[in-house]
């Protein structure tokens, strides 16, 4: 089946991002595609491209890159969450007038519309909140 | 009245109070979207989401906006299948008059039918 | 004595009750932020044994609609009167 | 059928009894994270009407020191029992 | 035992369990530093923090760090003082013997005289 | 007297900065000083110099920004939460070999202890949390 994750909490401080991931991880086993993971809320941080934890810690965006790297899974951050949060790309630093980015691909700014469409276009969507 | 609507595609459930977060915001941008994109919505206000719907709310003391704004736009999207907890209203004490809202109050054992009915269940 | 402050609803926590099993006789509560809805007079019987030391935040009682539901019994106070609330105690404990 | 999750203690949050009654007869619960803590036999009975179909994610029992201690009526499911429950299921809802 | 020592300076109340967030490490970080800058220490495990001290706990299913191993350093930082909040123990059905650490257990009455006698109380 | 508060909620997400901003700018008025803000667990996000909030919602970095100011409130943020949160100054991006950075002055990342000393130092220390 298509399956498509909302990902609502952030790193280092609930534990949804892991639960999200360790579930990420265990779809392909039971021959299911993950299409999509979409940040929502607090979410969103899981795209901060400067996180540096502990190195006896999990590196949440480093995991969630290699998910897409691996099985080819989008990465949207819903934009208008992002933006306040001061997670931009490098195209909505330059629109904004800010020096240097901090969300980076394949992490992806998108609209809350891919958020419904991943509900109408996968067989399943699993939210983790915080 | 909603009951006598078809239920709709997308059922979104606002479980927090307005300006404590910004989960009810969020909720309500969802909804809005899904409407925008086509899709029939419902919303349910369950638990502390009941005050999403009391008549009478302000902008923050930093200016934050609330969302009643947001609520009264609700009709121009064409959501208007609202339902609101019934036991919840009679916990804080309140009754469909203190609500700027028109929504039906729903029976805790009419709810498990409501999320049934809806292929997509979001909750904020 | 302890300024206590509330940010959560009665109505979807339970941290009320460790706040008020953590009160001294002197101390006092105050609601914030969500916490305000427990001045509405049908969820103010939670904070019955402090109902002579409870405060709400007008701020936040303004914003949500509440100003004019709250119960009688719970005295509001303007931003001023949440830091002379902390002026006149000892220290302060943040329940959420 | 619906598989709802929860994440949250009835130990600190009301959160499950709106769960509970949004589920219908053949609706299934799983615990995760600290929604596992409501496993323990002293807390399950907060899950009467469910305790047919009530299910709690093994990692986080075994991580938290929990799994001997689950009530027998729980099934305790893996991260790919897990799946398999959102697979049996029409959709699911997450409650926190 | 902790109830014949002078009252400490910094009074840690924990209400968050292992793993599910951050909040017990932070606590416990707070604490670990106050002690190494020489302030003498009191913890209070209460409510759902009463599950940090719960024999046999793991690192998470990603090699998430748990806190045990924390705990078990507290005495190298002369942090001697623990309370367990002994309604939640008993609502959660424990004993003391299933404690990874000896904490005395404090009934609710005697909760306010803790928090009174501490200058500084932090909870997490 | 002096006072130093400690925040531990987003902004944007919870009302915890909001609250404590609020409460920041009544002390002057009543005598008082604000010696410091310590921002710990998501707090810290607080210190997110790309923040591009709405023009119509209060843009909460640059309230603290003028804070400090207006006052000279040193804003202290906490290091260890930051970094895995992906908050780095331009010292603790190089240290850590990343390029771009994300908090910049008047918020100082520093170590746990500063809280401490705050609680030492100052005559009332007042929580916001998320």
């Amino acid at each position: 089946m298509r399956y498509a994750l909302l990902v609502q909490g952030a790193p280092y401080s609930q534990q949804a991002s892991h639960s999200a991931l360790r579930f990420a991880m265990a779809l392909p086993e039971r021959g299911h595609r993950l299409d999509s993971v979409f940040f929502y809320h607090d979410g969103v941080y899981n795209a901060a491209r400067l996180a540096a934890p502990p190195q006896d810690e999990p590196h949440l965006p480093d995991a969630w890159r290699e998910l897409h790297e691996r099985h080819g899974t989008e990465l949207l951050v819903c934009i208008a969450s992002a933006l306040r949060r001061g997670l931009l790309d490098e195209r909505e630093a330059a629109r904004h007038g800010k020096e240097g980015h901090s969300v980076e691909p394949p992490f992806e700014l998108t609209g809350l519309g891919q958020l419904i469409e991943l509900g109408r276009r996968c067989d399943r969507l699993v939210t983790f909140p915080p | 009245m909603a009951q006598s609507d078809p239920p709709g595609e997308l059922l979104v459930i606002l479980r927090h109070a307005p300006h404590g977060s910004s989960w009810l915001r969020e909720g309500l941008d969802a909804a809005l979207v899904a409407a925008a994109f086509g899709q029939s919505v419902t919303l349910l206000f369950q638990g502390e989401g009941v005050m999403a719907l009391l008549e009478g709310q302000d902008s923050g003391a930093l200016g934050q906006k609330g969302t009643s704004a947001t609520l009264e736009m609700l009709g121009m999207y064409d959501i208007e299948s609202l339902y609101v907890d019934a036991a919840a209203l009679a916990r804080f004490g309140l009754t469909r008059d203190d609500l700027l809202l028109a929504a039906e109050p729903l029976e805790a054992a009419d709810t498990p039918a409501i999320l049934a009915a809806h292929p997509q269940v979001l909750v904020f | 004595m302890i300024l206590h402050i509330l940010n959560r609803s009665p109505g979807g926590s339970l941290v009320y009750r460790d706040a008020l099993a953590s009160m001294g006789p002197d101390d006092r509560l105050l609601l914030i932020e969500d916490g305000v809805q427990g001045a509405l007079p049908a969820q103010v019987r939670h904070f019955e044994p402090v109902l002579d030391r409870l405060f709400a935040l007008r701020e936040d009682l303004v914003s949500r609609g509440l100003e004019g539901r709250c119960d009688e019994a719970v005295q509001v106070v303007d931003v001023d009167g949440f830091v002379e609330l902390t002026e006149e105690a000892d220290k302060t404990v943040s329940w959420f």
